[in-house]
């Protein structure tokens, strides 16, 4: 439930597979959040690092808590250049009760940002320039930084 | 031996060391003055699970994973 | 940017056309509500009557409203009966920005199901029985009620 | 001439009424009882638009609808 795709996300085909999957199972609620990548100053594309461990285990605990609600999450990232104009995120709620389905869609992207373990760089004349400036430090961090 | 991997846009080879906790490692990496701007906003992963603790211990085959800023989407 | 359809919605054709139409528009956040009839009890399927004049009005209120955010919102009904594990309600936010999205869509969602002007029926046995336990009065309700 | 109509689930024929405002059409209509389950949670709609006032005027030529509650989705 949890898909790691190289280069721009087909949209259509995702979705559309997750709806076959889904339609029969009973939420009342389908809500994905699709991530477009924005033409935005001399940005070409954006590229991404993912470190796919870390961001299996952080899938899987949200899977739990999404459980615990008896909801359940899918996403799909890409990895590597995603050119503008196209989709590089997917997130997915299911739920049988809508309030809950639009309550962790909240939540469950604005974890995303600040938790999943992903590095995103502009692409600009070709080079890949990381968005610092964008970029959340995660729970936990500066746990080894050591003050003089 | 414990394996240490800088992820993402840090630029800097994985390191192999004779620790025994995050404590010893964050005195280790404090000296390299390449990691200055990173420490302080990187978190840590201990075989792929993020942790809060610098006590943590470490033993020998430990992977440690330092985390810089991220921006998933 | 307001559909209605007799029946239920075929979601891939809609959400595919809605992308083909906006992921050139430079609109980051693209969300869609998918609302799939459950299966409960006896119920057969649900069947919804609009009135569509009010149902514009409101819908283009709530585009005016998205606009002043620089968002946009699109929705499709069904009419009629909507068999269970169909879907017969998508709404949908685009915004350039997440946070906004994500807020839009709930408020949306929450508003149309309390003055969205559509009727639902509980389909049973083929007889329509109107779903009065799960229905909103409309803000305003009550003002043609004279007290005793 | 003032159309009234009722909306989805009120089983009931639209009228044709010669009114000058919401207030007349209230009291008219609070002498159906087949309407008294609908006022109280019913909302009105003049000309397709919700209206919160009941001291509303009404002209020759004016829709009334009314909008039992409503659950759409």
């Amino acid at each position: 439930m949890m898909e790691i795709h190289e280069g721009a996300l087909d949209v259509k085909e995702i979705l559309g597979r997750w709806l076959d999957e889904e339609m029969n199972s009973n939420y009342g609620a389908f809500i994905p959040f699709i991530g477009i990548i924005r033409e935005e100053g001399e940005i070409e594309a954006l590229s991404f690092d993912i470190y796919e461990p870390t961001l299996r285990k952080w899938f899987d605990d949200w899977q739990e808590r999404a459980r615990a609600e008896g909801a359940r999450v899918r996403m799909a990232h890409s990895l590597g250049d995603v050119p503008i104009h196209s989709s590089s995120y997917i997130s997915a709620v299911l739920s049988p009760r809508r309030k809950v389905a639009l309550r962790l869609i909240n939540e469950f992207v604005e974890d995303f940002k600040a938790n999943a373990p992903i590095w995103k760089y502009d692409v600009i004349e070709g080079k890949r320039i990381y968005a610092a400036q964008r970029s959340i430090a995660m729970d936990g961090a500066g746990i080894l930084f050591i003050e003089d | 031996m414990v394996r240490v991997e800088f992820l993402g846009p840090i630029d800097k080879e994985a390191m192999e060391l004779e620790i025994g906790s995050l404590n010893e490692l964050a005195r280790i990496l404090s000296e390299d003055s390449t990691l200055a701007q990173w420490l302080k906003n990187s978190a840590v992963a201990v075989n792929d699970t993020i942790v809060r603790d610098r006590e943590t211990p470490l033993k020998d085959g430990d992977r440690v994973s330092i985390l810089p800023p991220v921006c998933g989407g």
